[in-house]
């Protein structure tokens, strides 16, 4: 194991050792990137080395001679720990380029040095074996990340946005801590280890208030409010550090949790279940509504937390009913998908950053026709839509069939779960219309068609780390699709060291990982054969170029092209209870009319909820209660005597 | 080998079928409508052209045909024809099926948008939008066929000891299904009251607005794609109605086609006596297939 | 041996008034230094007092001594450049009050009869009066008048309140000399109906002095109008001693069985010190009143986690300790914020960032610290005392805890980022210079080792200070 | 029989009521001066002090000459300098006052009565006493807008204190170090008042607290 510490070492050098080196900007980051991965690659190492070898013992001390600090690796820690070794250096490598070297020497530090903390900090989350290194894991996490999304300082909304990320961070981490501290109370001990030995109403309660303390750093609805601020706010790569990774660790602790309390009531399931249902249809029909390239990936992250949720919701609904299949093709699911979003996720969210960096536009409507420009950029981003649409042959697709076959294991279920099962079906069908809905969207407005306002010469291909980091994920993505058998038994792994041995039985797959595999490739071969009909076909053909038919419109301009709004719009109002769609447009009056200027946005439930039913209130009351001080001497005395008062007449 | 050959057969027979459709639109109409054959001939002098491409369009645009035919075409590679075995089957390739037809939406979509025309854009928000209904109640339609013989294969729907039939145990529910299944086919394959081939105004158009600027070779690839897809749902209804004990592959086959003809009769019919629905309604309509289907899904539970 | 911890600044402090400036300022440095010397010297090799029935060192006295002469040798040489800055015309009450206020606390610390205890920390309120009434502006004046008129009146009732534990002595059976030591060991035949009178009366008469609310009135003001140092001390020692005085008694209580009584009682001032704090702490246009605030909330995370017992006692101990260090940080770097923008408005001092780079360094941090994060010891305190109330059975008042923390972080995050990077309102009067930068940092520096490293003597001195009423340290 | 006790403990009493009652300072003054010098005498009558030690004596003989003499004269001057005639207008009126100083006779006499107190033999009259001194003070402190009468609120309150304490506390007085420091405080306070009054009164050419409502949120 002190491979992984040492690991651990590397990565934390790799935000100190730059801080010297900070007057020459590009040596520190190449210091950084370097050091970065090499304590990637360790990391990486020892889980190979210690792959399937039970739990193992990491570290473990005595701090401030009270507390037990303890960190251990288990196949679940192992399974979360895959994305944050692989993907904490490629998206170090995008950095590299992405940021730009104008900025102040301290700043460039502390961006440096939080990055390596996060990756640290999330490694201690997912090693943290007892109550105290958790609660000290989880807290360098969320203070790393806040740190990282108040990079664009000089911004009021990214400001606004760090101090909502570190309000929310800070309610789940102490609703955690609550959780905790109710297990602690109930078996004494702060090792995980035994606190399954909790009585059952203890572990509900905790179960629940965990659920909010970890649902509010993965996103799920309605605890998701930070998300779309937080990630548009942040520089893009750390959008794709937290989005791609960091959130994930919510899913994490939500698993741990549910593992290491080991209580069968069928109501956790459900729980999760449901809110799954509801973050993911919710989460991709807000993305669809958003016209800012970065939020509508943050509602996306949602959805997809949400499709992670199912998986692991089916898989607890499955233990609950003692169905193995349901269990392992659920948490596999789960788990699986979890890695594809991390992967696809990144991929966007840096496609996002260099369209951002070169046009300096973030909105969808005044973007497109960037296939020319960035090709590598437009080809990377549309693979990675594909992905994240769950389309085969992509490595999205894989993890959701999981799900699938959880779910229709479910169906056969009598009485809520076989409801549910078959609700999470449909959900999943949803999902995955609206998402390839949301992304033709995406990759449709801004890297084909027209640019919807001229382009300045300026816009040109992202830099060479930028490309390269993408190129990777995309690789990443397609072996997955089309070789999905090992990282299905990765995943299915991850169960092998809980509480349930049965389920993690390779076995229980069956030969269905290579039947997709199978499938995926016969359609690519029929797609291959067409293209070479096509190819043959199109041999001495004329092609003749023309500019597109515009219907009989004789002087269409690149402004007429369909704008995202509008493409979203039926969708987003089919689902108009969930959504609050606001639409400012001007009257049209006289014959000639006067340009309108129309505006329309679609708002979040839970954030206008919270406003109104909790922010406005603790505000009010808050101002309502400042006359207590306002001066008055004698007033003041008689505060004293009145306690008095009151404090002996409880004598 | 003899599903080889069915398979062969229906990509064979499968532009033959729409002729039919033309030829009872124009019956009703009164005139004496294009040969039967019209869709061949149609597919043979697209292939001989040449295209014409948008100048703002890219490499997608070009693909989407592809895809959208090799998608429809892979998944006949799964289908049962005649209750005979398929090529390939795997116990939840609907799943995968179905999604290789989003994929094919997917690219179509795209390439609508590539052509930055206002026109395809909005044929492609009507077709991502109706399409993720569909989907929805398609894959209702999937559970309620697992609650019925628990498999999740085309294969094993229709091939084995009790395939799932109109004529066997819970026939009543499966005509729900059928009916369900036959909206849908209208739905997802833009035929009226959904979408209106045959219309002019580009304003009302779904499909056909998408492939405004396609021609040539790339134009047949998605008309044959087309024809596929409407076989493949065609095909689903056929099987649904054939009676379990048929004796012989050549009854089969016979009463299979046959089935087919009836369902194409049916979409021609429709397509003559009614007219396109307005496109606010068309949610409900795919609504209302998905409530059809979840009924049956509930008299499942009933009985279970 | 003892007593010369308080008497040396005592007389130098008297001396200092009378000295020319420079070597005043020579003085008060020295003393500073000797005084922490002293300090470590009878905190290792626990020297007999000289006058037993009146002074001792008990544990808990110790520990805050250390702290006290801990920060104050680092205020001590920022206060001098301070004063520097801004032409003071009455440096030398200034230099001399300082000493004379940090020997009142080290007397309070010491302290084991009841009333002379009430004497040295009536005898602060005295000392730092001076100190807040420096620069001598309108509301300086009122500040004083306040602090002064109300702490004053506040302490005469925990006289009272030793008058009441007194009495609660008046049993056939005990004669004990009249010193804490004393009481401890005769806890439990004494009469009870008393002691809680009187510890209403100390809670009541000291809460005011360490600013539990409502008794808080005079803080913020007082706070507010000092010069940065004083505020510092104030917050950063002062008020540890006006809580010693209510430990004091509360350990008294515990042992005479009446823990839960005292217990409640504390949590309930704690979190409403907290509530109240935080509430003004949203939307509070002045940092140093910001500050202020804080430290009413951190005594009230304090009395909590006394109250709760358990592992809130080490708690507790711990966060008395960072919250020394951190605060007194703070209201140093507002005192570089109060020179260099020369306003006390958070919404003018934009862009300290660009403009104050090291002010803002020690002042981000110290937030970041104050609001509970790692790698600052105030994150394991609220850890422990937040379970340390689960572990002995108060989810109400975690429940209410958690939610009054949230509301302060709030607030606090808020003006923080607004005055760290908001925009640039005014130029800078005076630059910023080492010997006013170093001694914040410092502290950060000292609350940051103390968490991940903590000595072996420090760990003893809790743990015997909370050994007493059976506070434990493993779960 | 009436004993010197009661008569002291009387005058006390009727000083109370006479500083809620009256408006002019000089007359407040000379009010505190009256019960200091009945407070410092008190303990003496008390049988449990029968019997002196030297510093005993030497003690009472200072306290005399704090509460009675260097307190008053330190008001006083204050008075003077300040050159104020009364108390304009109080937060509560004098007759309200007088009554309110009644009801607290009352209140006191009912605490005394409810309150088992072991050591107090007859001395419930100067538990009485106390009582009504302590809230006296508080009651002048809230009900009065001059600086000045807050302090003279603030004395009066110590004086109660002390009262109490000496009505309470059956421990034999060996050692007096601790009440000199007690005394040493007050005096001291009394003082860094004074110094405060004559600057808010150099500030604002006036003591009213009603100057002092700048600091507020």
């Amino acid at each position: 194991m002190e491979l992984l510490l040492t690991a651990l070492g590397l990565i934390l050098a790799g935000g100190l050792a730059p801080l010297p080196l900070l007057r020459r900007p590009a040596c520190a980051r190449i210091v950084h990137l370097v050091l970065l991965t090499a304590g990637c690659l360790a990391g990486l190492a020892a889980l190979i080395r210690t792959w399937g070898q039970g739990i193992a013992p990491v570290f473990s001390c005595t701090w401030l001679h009270t507390l037990p600090l303890s960190l251990a690796l288990d196949s679940l820690s192992a399974v979360f720990l895959v994305p944050v070794f692989l993907l904490a250096p490629v998206i170090a490598l995008y950095g590299y380029h992405y940021l730009d070297r104008k900025a102040p020497v301290w700043q460039a530090g502390a961006h440096l040095f939080c990055f390596s903390l996060l990756t640290a900090a999330m490694v201690l989350v997912t090693l943290a074996d007892n109550l105290p290194a958790f609660a000290m894991a989880w807290e360098l996490m969320s203070l790393s990340s806040y740190l990282l999304v108040l990079y664009d300082h000089e911004h009021e909304e990214s400001r606004k946005a760090a101090t909502l990320y570190l309000l929310f961070t800070q309610t789940g981490a102490l609703l955690l801590f609550i959780a905790f501290g109710l297990l602690f109370q109930a078996t004494g001990t702060f090792a995980f280890a035994q606190w399954s030995q909790a009585p059952h109403a203890i572990k509900l309660a905790a179960f629940f208030l965990a659920l909010a303390g970890f649902g509010s750093k993965a996103g799920i609805l309605p605890l998701h409010i930070w998300l779309p601020h937080a990630h548009p706010a942040a520089p893009s790569h750390v959008s794709a550090l937290m989005s791609g990774v960091m959130i994930k660790m919510g899913v994490y602790g939500l698993l741990r949790f549910y593992f290491l309390i080991d209580d069968p009531a069928p109501i956790l399931g459900r729980t999760v279940l449901g809110l799954g249902m509801v973050s993911g249809v919710l989460g991709v029909v807000y993305a669809l509504g958003k016209n800012d390239i970065k939020r509508l990936l943050a509602y996306s992250s949602i959805e997809n937390i949400g499709i992670v949720l199912i998986g692991c919701g089916l898989g607890m609904v499955g233990i609950a009913s003692g169905n193995q299949t349901m269990t392992a093709f659920g948490f596999a699911g789960g788990l699986l998908h979890m890695f594809n979003h991390a992967l696809f996720k990144s991929l966007l969210f840096m496609g996002a950053g260099a369209v951002i960096q070169q046009t300096g536009c973030r909105h969808l409507d005044q973007l497109g026709g960037l296939m020319r420009r960035m090709p590598v950029t437009a080809r990377t981003f549309l693979t990675g839509s594909v992905a994240i649409a769950g389309l085969p042959p992509l490595n999205g697709f894989v993890s959701e069939f999981l799900i699938y076959f959880a779910a229709f294991q479910g169906v056969r279920l009598n009485g809520p779960d076989g409801l549910l099962a078959m609700a999470a079906i449909i959900a999943l069908a949803l999902i995955g219309g609206l998402a390839s809905a949301c992304f033709t969207r995406v990759a449709g407005l801004v890297f084909l068609g027209e640019p919807r306002r001229p382009l300045p010469a300026t816009v040109t291909e992202a830099g060479l780390s930028m490309r390269a980091a993408m190129i990777v994920l995309v690789l990443a993505c397609l072996s997955i699709g089309l070789w999905p058998e090992p990282f299905i038994r990765l995943a299915l792994n991850g169960l092998s060291d809980l509480a349930l041995p049965a389920a993690s039985q390779p076995a229980l797959l069956g030969s269905l990982p290579g039947n997709l595999a199978l499938a995926t490739r016969i359609f690519l071969a029929v797609l291959l054969l067409l293209a070479l009909c096509r190819h043959f076909i199109y041999r001495a053909k004329p092609i003749a170029q023309a500019t597109t038919w515009g219907c009989g419109f004789t002087r269409p301009t690149a402004r007429i092209q369909y704008t995202g709004t509008s493409y979203a719009r039926e969708m987003v109002e089919f689902h108009r209870p969930f959504v609050k769609i606001h639409t400012t447009c001007g009257p049209i009056s006289q014959i000639f009319p006067r340009p309108v200027r129309y505006a329309s946005k679609v708002d979040d439930w839970a954030e206008i909820g919270l406003r109104r039913l909790l922010v406005a209130p603790i505000l009010l009351i808050a101002d309502k209660l400042r006359w207590i001080q306002h001066g008055h001497i004698q007033l003041y005395i008689g505060y004293i005597v009145l306690t008095i008062a009151v404090l002996l007449l409880t004598v | 080998m003899e599903s080889v050959l069915s398979l062969g057969l229906a990509l064979l027979l499968a532009p033959l079928f729409p002729g039919l459709i033309l030829k009872v639109k124009a019956l009703f109409a009164g005139k004496k409508g294009p040969p039967l054959l019209i869709k061949y001939w149609t597919l043979i002098k697209l292939l001989r052209k040449g295209s014409v491409y948008s100048t703002s369009t890219t490499f997608v645009f070009r693909l989407a045909p592809l895809v959208g035919c090799a998608a429809a075409i892979a998944v006949l590679l799964f289908f049962p024809f005649a209750g005979m075995a398929p090529v390939v089957s795997f116990h939840g390739d609907v799943i995968v099926l179905f999604y290789l037809l989003g994929l094919g939406r997917f690219f179509t979509i795209a390439a609508a948008l590539d052509t930055g025309s206002p026109f395809e854009g909005m044929g492609a928000a009507r077709e991502a939008f109706f399409g993720t209904l569909a989907e929805a109640a398609v894959f209702a339609v999937l559970i309620l066929f697992f609650r019925l013989n628990g498999s999740l294969s085309l294969g094993g729907y229709f091939t084995g000891s009790q395939p799932i039939s109109i004529t066997g145990s819970q026939g009543a529910l499966l005509i729900l299904a059928v009916v369900a299944l036959f909206m849908l086919l209208l739905a997802e394959n833009s035929r009226v009251p959904v979408d209106d081939p045959a219309t002019h105004l580009e304003l009302t158009m779904i499909h056909e607005v998408m492939i405004l600027d396609h021609s040539g070779p790339d134009l047949a690839l998605i008309e044959l794609g087309a024809f596929y897809k409407l076989f493949l749902y065609a095909a689903l209804i056929a099987d649904l109605l054939k009676p379990a004990g048929l004796a012989g592959p050549l009854a089969n086959i016979l009463f299979f086609y046959g089935m087919m003809a009836v369902v194409y009769l049916a979409i021609g019919v429709i397509e003559s006596v009614t007219a396109r629905l307005r496109m606010d309604m068309v949610p409900k309509y795919i609504l209302t297939s998905f409530a059809l289907v979840f009924f049956a899904i509930i008299l499942t539970l009933e009985i279970a | 041996m003892l007593e010369a911890i308080f008497s040396l600044p005592l007389c130098t402090g008297l001396l200092t008034l009378f000295l020319p400036v420079r070597l005043g300022r020579a003085m008060l440095v020295a003393v500073a230094l000797i005084h922490l010397l002293l300090t470590v010297f009878c905190w290792l090799l626990v020297p007999a007092p000289y006058l037993p029935h009146y002074f001792g060192n008990s544990p808990a006295g110790i520990l805050v001594l250390l702290v006290t002469s801990f920060i104050f040798c680092w205020i001590a040489p920022y206060g001098i450049f301070y004063m520097r800055e801004q032409e003071m015309h009455s440096e030398p009450i200034f230099l001399g009050c300082m000493q004379l206020f940090l020997g009142t606390m080290s007397m309070a610390a010491l302290a084991d009869h009841p009333v002379v205890l009430w004497i040295a920390i009536e005898a602060t309120t005295l000392t730092s009066a001076p100190l807040i009434f420096i620069n001598r502006s309108k509301k300086a004046l009122e500040a004083t008048w306040k602090y002064v008129l109300i702490c004053s009146v506040g302490i005469a009732l925990a006289l009272l309140g030793f008058f009441f534990v007194t009495l609660s002595m008046d049993r056939p059976g005990i004669d004990v000399p009249l010193t804490f030591s004393a009481l401890n060991d005769a806890a439990h035949q004494l009469d009870p109906l008393w002691l809680r009178t009187g510890f209403i009366f100390v809670l009541i008469g000291f809460g005011t002095k360490m600013g539990l609310a409502p008794m808080h009135t005079w803080l913020p003001d007082a706070h507010s109008e000092a010069p940065s140092p004083a505020s510092a001390l104030l917050s950063g020692a002062l008020l540890n001693c006006a809580f010693l005085g209510i430990y004091k008694v509360h350990c008294l209580l515990v042992l005479a069985g009446l823990g839960d009584f005292s217990g409640n009682l504390l949590i309930g001032f704690g979190l409403l010190s907290i509530v109240v704090a935080g509430v003004f702490i949203l939307n509070q246009p002045d940092y140093k009143r910001m500050l202020a605030y804080s430290s009413i909330e951190n005594m009230g995370v304090i009395a909590v986690g006394i109250g709760v017992g358990g592992l809130g006692l080490y708690g507790a101990m711990l966060h008395l300790i960072h919250h020394s260090l951190l605060k007194s940080s703070l209201f140093l770097s507002a005192g570089n914020l109060v020179l260099g923008f020369g306003t006390k408005l958070a919404a003018q001092c934009g862009g300290m960032a660009r403009l104050l780079p090291r002010t803002f360094i020690g002042f981000f941090a110290g937030f970041i610290g104050i609001s509970g994060l790692p790698p600052f010891g105030i994150f394991v305190s609220e850890l422990m005392i937040l379970i340390g109330a689960l572990q002995t059975g108060h989810p109400v008042a975690a429940g209410l805890f958690v939610a009054a923390l949230l509301l302060v972080v709030a607030g606090f995050a808020r003006i923080a980022t607004a005055m760290a990077f908001g925009p640039v309102r005014n130029e800078v009067l005076v630059q910023e210079q080492p010997a006013r930068t170093i001694p914040p940092l410092a502290l950060l520096l000292a609350s940051v080792l103390l968490c991940v490293w903590m000595p072996e003597p420090l760990y003893r001195t809790i743990v015997n200070t909370i050994a007493m009423i059976g506070g434990t340290v493993h779960g | 029989m009436v004993t010197s006790i009661d008569v002291v403990l009387v005058i006390t009493l009727l000083s109370v009521l006479l500083s809620l009652a009256s408006s002019r300072m000089m007359a407040l003054v000379k009010i505190m001066a009256l019960q200091g010098a009945m407070v410092s005498v008190a303990p003496l009558l008390l049988d449990k002090h029968s019997s002196l030690s030297h510093e005993g004596i030497f003690f009472f003989q200072l306290m005399f000459l704090v509460k009675a003499v260097l307190i008053p004269v330190l008001l006083f001057t204050a008075v003077t300098r300040v050159a104020i005639k009364r108390e304009v207008e109080p937060l509560v009126g004098y007759h309200a006052s007088l009554v309110a100083g009644l009801g607290l006779i009352l209140l006191s006499a009912y605490i005394t009565r409810h309150l088992a107190i072991p050591s107090t033999g007859k001395a419930t009259l100067l538990l009485v006493t106390a009582i009504t001194t302590l809230g006296g003070g508080l009651f002048l402190m809230m009900s009065r807008t001059k600086a000045i009468t807050q302090v003279i609120g603030y004395l009066m309150l110590e004086n109660g204190i002390y009262l109490v304490g000496t009505a309470l506390t059956s421990q034999s007085h060996s050692i007096y170090l601790v009440e000199f420091g007690v005394l040493l405080d007050l005096l001291v306070g009394v003082m860094i008042m004074g110094i405060i009054l004559h600057n808010i009164n150099r500030t604002f050419d006036d003591v009213d607290t009603a100057y002092l409502e700048e600091l507020k949120d």
